[in-house]
């Protein structure tokens, strides 16, 4: 009943698309109301059981019909989608550029989330891709713009290359044209030996490029900050989710027979490599969008390793342990996307009040836009993993896995837990770090150009977009015993397991004894602690404050001609990054600090440049497009010949055929 | 009377061949582009008759399914090519590229070009389908040169030798051919024609088909553009007037793909004969490398189109050569689909050439900035040709992969790495051609909308046809697969 | 009439050895290093192939293998080497042959060919018992058609690659009216007598002198050049 | 009902004594140093002098100090005493008990720790920049390690949850471990980088190139400064009782025994001294290190912990711990 519809408000999406490029105003809220209908219906859907269905829609593949499917696991993307595209919609009614590309963005993922075939699946992720490739480009005059694009599109194309196979292998063989139903791989003995580690392989690299993966990662923080900031919130906080779905689904669903232990490893090692990798570069990012893209790697990489884990639980044949692993990808999922889409949104209003996306170019934005500096608290608290936030909630979860996770047994695979765990707190404690740095530079502080100085907070409905997404996000942490609620029958479906009686209203336990963590205790120990902090502060201390300089270890006040104060001696973002850079970039993102250095004397000023490199670009991506160069030039070679030289190659391949005849009949 | 038990599918080539008569005899060129566009239309309804005569099968006629397909996409494509050189050719002779004895020539060919394609298709007898493309071959070489210019000269010069060395050989293989059947169906007319040697293939003499099949795919692969033998394409398209590169771009590769679909429908069916999917396969194959790591460096728009044919048309060879149902379905679906996708972009690439005054990268760049329109076409033909949905190539190489990775996992990684690397170049050209700011001293100007319309059609249909194919076109292909298979 | 089957016979020997002349002759024009004299071995080549025509016309009692005769004797040995010779006097070509790849191993390549070509069709028609005399025909012409490629891409002289295409398609003739009862000869080798007209025309239409060795990526695509 | 009473009595307590004693053990450690050197030193009970005179003094607010700036001391005073309640001091069983999970303390801890670096952006001081940025960096190298430190005990006692924790521990089944000595060795050192003790960071410095705490609070005064240097006590104080009663968990008092309260009230005390004394000590005997020195420090504390688990692996082929 649900089901169809979500299928009739696709299509209203898709609709809605048409008049979308003539710039017509009711689109967005529109898509905007759509949205919320869809996340109410999801919402039911899976309140109430969340029984499975599927359904046939009369178009699709030539010759065969698409198929669409709701489950669980569909509906808890289905219903972070619908809730982040609201927000979005609304955030963004005032778009006029890329109007016709947003609503077939949600319809896309929308029906890369619903699909029951290989077919619609790809169908989906692509035109999912292609919507915000299309987004990407709405300032295509910008070179920076189209570079990102075309990485963008190309990662779209590797990644689309790598699921279909995957997907083919897990079909069953058949002549007829059936588009890669779900249900008949499901029913389908699982490929194994050599065929099923290339699923594995393939999922992995075609879902991973597509969510951020390490090393597929180099694409955000490039593409998500030329979009516009709806859609960058949208990318960001949905659509590496799709990717992360499908990842899910295939493995743990469509691969129908449990998998060997090993398999969880390296998706456990891709993880933490994006996890700790996506946490340093969002302390080296300059671009505010770029920061959150770069945390997005990061959060990506933590839900791999609960995926990872879970995977590796299931080949244990742990399954309490596999729905506890999998439970906290899919809150963390949930939680970022509602965090992340609210932090893009809040620091996408920053930026266009404050007139640059550099965050040095920002600062002081919390007193001119206070509502969207409080947003932005509000998700970055949740970015850093701080409690009783929705962050610290599912990376909890998260953690309680990998502390248990040693269960399933073998040395190699402990050492492997233990390593990660380490590897999880460096990139929580990173996020924490680029959160401070964030907020601290862009929002806090002095204005550093007057453009900053007189920003304007957004309009009402953006403010509500963020408002409502920040009351989510809160809710989500404070009680994130009946999101997983919500997600149990995924759980359930998935695992064979389900967290039924470990999430309680308040209390959200990793085994069946009563201890654990409450988000409202831990809450309310806070809140108190705070107001009786107040409270004796009023009762005992002497009251209000003097307003003076800034104090700064006696410097003098900032002279008249500047009135913010000279903003150069601010920290900027590049000098908050620099202990971390000089920590761990040096290793990691090979930085190098290049100083010139006027000799004493000279008037020139001095200068601080720096250099980053990241790992996957050095060794992996340049590599690659040195190779396909030379190939280029290769074959370009072998084409452009003389006719003579085209004569000799027909004749060669002629003699070689002949050849080839004369010795098989021989 | 003399024509009673002659089908009228003889008409559909006849017409073509009759128009180019009377265009010959035509001197002014604003009549005889009128003639040849209604010729044109005259023709697809004709074509449009054909597969309700599906089944006939004379010594010398043959409209199967494939046939009929074929020649129906054949004489659409030429017709609305027709409609989009009425007004292309207004602006050549504006720019002084064309005159008018010059066009006279050019509307003959281009009828030839279009009667020998349909000759070739729609014959049942090797030696007249034979002589259909080298009517094609020579009607294009002669248009391909009307510009006059050293390198137009050069390019024909090539296209001819090259093409002309592969028909040759062509021949030689339907001798071959004829050889090979005789033992089955007895000498005569009966062992040329194709209908007839398919029945027997079984009792043919696989070791002199096996001969055969090495000559007929080398001559008609040339046609077909089939990498290493496709090194005259480029140039051909690169030089010949745009409605030409159109027509030349789709359709006469098609009429030699299916031509090598049939050849190999008669191999498969020998038992000593060489499993022909091999070869077929690898040529595919090879051309889909090949020119996906070419379109990296290329310059001129439309020589960068011509190795995205060589790349399509190689991967519908590609399929042909995995053979199967479900193989050949995609593959003549595919090429169904690219055919249209392609005219399409090279009558936008033809149309931005003429207002912008060149056809490099460097000239047509930024085109939505100046005609959002066209810019905006050309963008989604691209997305089409790349293989992206919304469009139809999308499901067709869903199709092909789906039934590589059933036939081997290993041949899936060099056909990925073809598809990821040459849609990858696609769109990095579309970013060039539509997008971006343009250059400093480029001309403006804008199209009427009109002039898109069949464009737009084009792309409709590979739309529909990709996502909402109607149940009686998906069960026409299939029947047709399943009869080659 | 004379019973066309079988070693031994008239007939065979005579369509063999005619097939063996035109053989010959390919080796000639790989070797010979003058224009004018290629083109008068080509035009001897198309009068065997003629001969050989009319040969099988009358061994296979087969009129219209004579107007095939015909075609061959009149364009392609009269009428194309007299064309030939005119646009070498009208378009002032150099009569000195350049090859590109030495006389000696062209020769021993031409030398690997025939035997290729053998080995190819030998073993392949071993079953076609019905026709013995296409067997040998048959590798004779294979061996005309691949030396004629293998003289198209031995030479630089452009004049040469169309005299080379034009004996492939000799060997082609050869093996069309060695073949018994094929239906349509006359008919196809009108044809390619057409495209035979049309290679000669374009030589002359396109003032195609010396060589398009330099025919590549540099000179149509000068951009190219300043790849990035 | 009377256990429940109890719990909830012992908690107060708890709360009501970490508070009390905090600023006492600041004191002690000063004074003890003092003596250390050689001085006579000021009187134990001279923090509480400093937060009373604080308190009596309006703070100074630059001009662009926003309404966070203002919050940064509550919020951080507030979660580090959330930490403190549910860290057991003398007893175990107190009414928080079930949540006192220990990657929860590390969360509040973390959350002051934000604040606190926040508070220090606010304003727009290249001091407050030095000292957030630095120790944002510190905190990269100290998580991992607390959290090994934690997947270790997690290990040991089959749950994160300190109370838990501490009687699995209190009741010896697990005997002494190699894995325990070496996590105490990192947990010491997470403490004194946490703490900004030396060598890590000087809490007596105002020295600016060198200092991180103390540079973040720069430009706090009067009662929030007394807030922060409150927090500062009660952090050091927590992190002390922390060790103690996982790795010295003898004496542990059960809430539901009242009678055991006085016995586990002057075990705490004891223990705490020691550990303080023996602060006092080691910070007398080493020299503040370089800033890109800590990593290194802390790095030792990360290896420690892996290798305490990969012990524990090693050793009991674990399986059988769970």
């Amino acid at each position: 009943m649900i089901l169809p519809l979500l299928a009739w408000l696709v299509l209203a999406l898709l609709i809605l698309a048409i008049p979308a490029p003539f710039s017509q105003p009711y689109v967005m809220p529109a898509v905007a109301g759509v949205c919320g209908a869809a996340a109410v219906a999801v919402l039911g859907f899976l309140a109430f059981g969340a029984e499975a269905s599927e359904i046939v829609v009369p178009v699709g593949l030539p010759g065969a019909s698409m198929r669409l499917a709701l489950d669980g696991l569909s509906g808890v993307f289905l219903l972070l989608l619908f809730v982040s595209a609201g927000a979005c919609a609304v955030y963004g009614h005032g778009d006029r550029e890329s109007l016709a590309f947003f609503p077939l963005f949600v319809a896309a993922m929308a029906l890369a989330l619903l699909a029951a075939d290989g077919f619609t699946l790809l169908l989906g992720f692509e035109a999912m891709s292609l919507a915000s490739w299309a987004a990407i480009l709405v300032h295509h005059e910008e070179k920076a713009s189209r570079d990102a694009a075309l990485l963008y599109v190309g990662m779209a194309a590797f990644s689309a290359a790598c699921l279909l196979p995957a997907l083919i292998l897990l079909s069953p063989a058949g002549d007829r044209i059936d588009g890669l139903g779900f249900a008949a791989m499901r029913g389908a003995a699982a490929p194994e030996g050599f065929r099923g580690v290339l699923v594995l392989v393939l999922v992995v690299l075609g879902a991973g490029s597509k969510a951020g993966l390490f090393p597929m990662h180099v694409w955000l923080p490039l593409a998500h900050p030329a979009a516009p900031s709806h859609f960058s919130a949208l990318m960001s906080g949905a659509m590496t989710k799709v990717a992360l779905y499908v990842m899910i689904r295939v493995l743990f669903d469509l691969y129908a027979a449990p998998p060997p232990a090993w398999w969880g490893v390296p998706v456990i090692a891709l993880g933490a490599a994006s996890a700790v990798l996506g946490g340093l570069r969002a302390n080296l990012e300059g671009d505010v969008k770029a920061v959150l893209a770069a945390s997005t790697i990061e959060n990506v990489g933590l839900i791999a390793i609960g995926i990872g884990v879970a995977l590796t639980a299931r080949g244990g044949d742990l399954p309490g342990l596999a729905a506890l692993a999998l439970a906290g990808a899919l809150l963390h999922a949930v939680n970022h996307g509602v965090f992340k889409t609210l932090l893009f949104l809040g620091v996408g209003a920053a930026s266009h009040a404050g007139g640059s996306r550099a965050i040095s170019k920002l600062g002081g934005l919390i007193h001119r836009m206070p509502v969207t500096t409080g947003c932005v608290l509000a998700g970055g608290s949740a970015l850093a993993a701080l409690p009783p936030s929705s962050g610290f909630a599912s990376e909890w979860l998260l953690f309680q896995s990998v502390l248990a996770a040693p269960r399933i047994g073998g040395l190699g695979l402990q050492i492997v837990f233990a390593v990660t765990v380490a590897l999880m707190a460096v990139a929580a404690a990173l996020a924490a770090s680029a959160m401070v740095r964030l907020i601290g530079v862009a929002f806090l502080g002095r204005p550093r150009t007057p453009r900053g100085a007189v920003a304007d907070e957004t309009d009402r409905p953006a403010r509500a977009a963020m408002l409502g997404l920040a009351g989510v996000s809160v809710a989500l942490g404070l009680l994130p015993g009946p999101m997983l609620r919500l997600i149990n029958p995924a759980l359930h479906a998935l695992t064979g397991s389900d967290l039924a009686e470990r999430a309680g209203l308040l209390l959200v336990t990793p085994t069946s004894v009563a201890l654990g963590y409450c988000a409202p205790a831990v809450a309310m120990l806070v809140g108190l602690g705070f107001f009786a902090a107040l409270l004796v502060l009023r009762r005992l201390a002497v009251r209000g404050h003097v307003r003076g300089p800034a104090w700064a270890n006696g410097f003098a006040a900032s002279p008249a001609w500047l009135p913010f104060g000279d903003p150069v001696t601010q920290y900027g973002g590049d000098s908050f990054a620099q202990p971390i850079r000089r920590a761990l970039g040096g290793a990691l993102m090979a930085a190098l600090e290049e100083v010139d250095m006027p000799a004493p004397g000279e008037t020139r000023a001095g200068n601080l440049a720096i250099h980053l490199a990241d790992p996957a670009e050095r060794y992996l991506f340049a590599p690659i497009g040195r190779l396909r160069r030379a190939i280029s030039s290769r074959a370009d070679a072998m084409t452009f010949l003389s006719i003579r030289a085209t004569l000799a190659v027909m004749f060669v391949a002629l003699v070689v055929l002949l050849v080839v005849i004369a010795w098989v009949q021989a | 009377m003399i024509f009673s038990g002659v089908p009228w599918a003889v008409l559909v080539p006849a017409c073509p061949f009759a128009a180019a008569a009377v265009l010959a005899m035509v001197p002014s060129w604003r009549a005889g582009a009128w003639i040849n566009f209604l010729a044109c239309g005259l023709c697809f309804l004709l074509a449009a008759s054909l597969p309700f005569q599906v089944g006939i099968r004379s010594d010398w006629v043959l409209v199967d399914r494939l046939s009929a397909h074929m020649a129906l996409l054949t004489a659409f494509v030429a017709m609305t090519t027709a409609w989009f050189s009425l007004t292309y050719i207004r602006g050549e002779i504006a720019r002084r590229r064309l005159d008018r004895r010059k066009l006279r020539l050019y509307h003959a060919m281009y009828q030839a070009f279009l009667g020998g394609m349909l000759l070739a298709l729609l014959s049942n007898n090797l030696g007249v389908a034979w002589v259909g493309m080298e009517t094609a071959t020579i009607a294009a070489v002669l248009v391909v040169g009307l510009a006059r210019t050293p390198s137009s000269i050069e390019a024909s010069w090539k296209f001819f030798l090259i093409c002309g060395v592969g028909i040759a050989l062509a021949l030689f293989g339907t001798i071959m051919l004829y050889l090979a059947a005789t033992p089955a169906v007895g000498a005569g007319l009966a062992a040329m024609s194709w209908t007839r040697i398919t029945a027997a293939a079984a009792r043919c003499d696989g070791r002199v088909l096996n001969l055969s099949f090495v000559f007929l795919l080398l001559g008609y692969g040339t046609k077909a553009g089939l990498a290493p033998l496709h090194s005259w394409m480029p140039d051909a398209h690169a030089e010949g007037p745009t409605p030409v590169s159109a027509v030349l771009a789709g359709s006469i590769l098609n009429v030699a793909l299916v031509l090598i679909l049939r050849l190999r429908h008669v191999l498969s069916g020998n038992a000593e004969a060489i499993d022909p999917g091999k070869p077929i396969l690898a040529l595919g194959l090879l051309s889909v490398l090949f020119a996906a790591f070419s379109l990296w460096h290329r310059r001129d728009v439309k020589r960068f189109f011509a190795f995205s044919s060589i790349e399509q048309s190689g991967l519908a060879a590609f399929a042909f050569g995995l053979g199967g149902p479900g193989a050949i379905f995609a593959g003549v679906l595919h090429m169904t689909l690219h055919t249209l996708a392609k005219a399409a972009i090279f009558q936008c690439v033809g149309r931005a050439a003429q207002l912008r005054g060149g056809q490099r990268f460097s000239d047509i760049g930024g085109l939505v900035g100046t005609d959002r329109l066209l810019g905006l076409t050309l963008a989604a033909g691209i997305v089409a040709v790349a293989g992206l949905p919304p469009f139809g190539l999308f499901a067709s190489e869903f199709l092909i992969s789906v039934e590589t990775l059933r036939h081997s996992v290993w041949l899936a990684l060099p056909l990925g790495i073809g598809l990821v690397v040459g849609g990858w170049a696609l769109m990095m050209r579309l970013q060039t051609l539509c997008l971006g700011p343009p250059g400093p001293d480029v001309r403006g100007g804008t199209l009427p909308a009109v002039q898109l319309v069949p464009i737009w059609l084009h792309l409709a249909i590979v739309l529909v046809l990709g996502l909402a194919m109607p149940a009686a076109v998906a069960d026409w292909l299939r029947a047709l697969a399943a009869g080659l298979s | 009439m004379l019973a066309p089957q079988g070693f031994g016979t008239f007939a065979y020997d005579f369509s063999h050895l005619l097939g063996g002349a035109a053989l010959v002759l390919s080796f000639t024009l790989l070797y010979q290093r003058r224009l004018a004299a290629v083109i008068h071995i080509y035009a001897l080549q198309a009068c065997v192939v003629g001969a050989a025509a009319a040969w099988q016309g009358f061994a296979q009692n087969a009129p219209h293998l004579y107007v095939t005769a015909l075609i061959a004797f009149g364009a392609k040995g009269v009428l194309i080497p007299v064309a030939l010779h005119r646009i070498v006097r009208r378009l002032d070509i150099r009569r000195q042959i350049e090859p590109a790849l030495g006389i000696f191993p062209t020769m021993i390549l031409g030398v690997g060919l025939v035997g290729l070509a053998i080995a190819v069709v030998l073993p392949s028609t071993r079953h076609v018992q019905a026709q013995t005399l296409a067997r040998e025909d048959l590798a004779l012409a294979l061996s005309v058609v691949l030396l004629g490629m293998l003289a198209m891409i031995t030479r630089r002289n452009a004049l040469l690659q169309v005299v080379g295409f034009l004996s492939l398609e000799n060997g082609l003739m050869l093996a069309a009216v060695g073949i018994e009862g094929m239906p349509l000869v006359v008919e196809l080798s009108v044809a390619v007598l057409v495209l035979v007209a049309f290679v000669v025309f374009g030589v002359f239409f396109f003032r195609i002198r010396e060589r398009f060795d330099s025919l590549d990526v540099r000179r149509l695509d000068p951009i190219s050049e300043e790849r990035r | 009902m009377i256990p429940a009473f109890l719990a909830a009595l012992a908690q107060v307590l708890h709360v009501v004594l970490m508070l009390a004693m905090a600023p006492l053990l600041v004191g002690v450690l000063r004074r003890v140093k003092a003596r250390l050197l050689g001085r006579a030193g000021a009187s134990v009970l001279q923090p509480f002098f400093e937060v009373a005179r604080l308190l009596r003094k309006q703070p100074v607010l630059a001009h662009n100090a926003s309404f966070l700036f203002r919050a940064v001391p509550a919020v951080a005073f507030a979660a580090t005493l959330a930490a403190a309640c549910l860290v057991p001091s003398f007893t175990l069983g107190m009414s928080l008990a079930p949540v006192s999970d220990l990657l929860a303390i590390v969360g509040l801890l973390t959350v002051a720790r934000v604040s606190l670096a926040l508070g220090a952006m606010d304003v727009g001081t290249a001091f407050g920049g030095i000292g957030a940025s630095r120790e944002m960096m510190f905190s990269t190298f100290a998580e991992p390690a607390m959290m090994l430190v934690i997947f270790t005990l997690a290990l040991l006692a089959g749950s994160t949850n300190l109370d838990f924790i501490a009687g699995v521990l209190r009741e010896g089944a697990l005997g002494l471990r190699v894995s325990l000595g070496m996590i105490l060795v990192a947990c010491l050192a997470i403490a004194l980088a946490e703490n900004g003790r030396l060598p890590v960071d000087n809490p007596a410095t105002h020295l600016e190139l060198t200092m991180v705490h103390e540079a973040m609070v720069l430009e706090y005064s009067g009662r929030d400064l007394a807030l922060i240097e409150l927090t500062a006590a009660l952090k050091l104080l927590l992190w002390l009782t922390l060790i103690s009663s996982i790795f010295f968990p003898f004496g542990l008092a059960i809430a539901a025994a009242p009678l055991q309260w006085p016995l586990g009230l002057a075990v705490w005390v004891g223990k705490v001294a020691a550990l303080a004394l023996g602060l006092a000590l080691f910070e007398t005997a080493v020299a503040k290190m370089r800033v890109f020195r800590v990593p290194e420090f802390l790095g030792v504390a990360i290896l420690l912990g892996l290798l305490a688990a990969v012990f524990l692996f090693v050793s009991t082929g674990f399986a059988a711990v769970t």
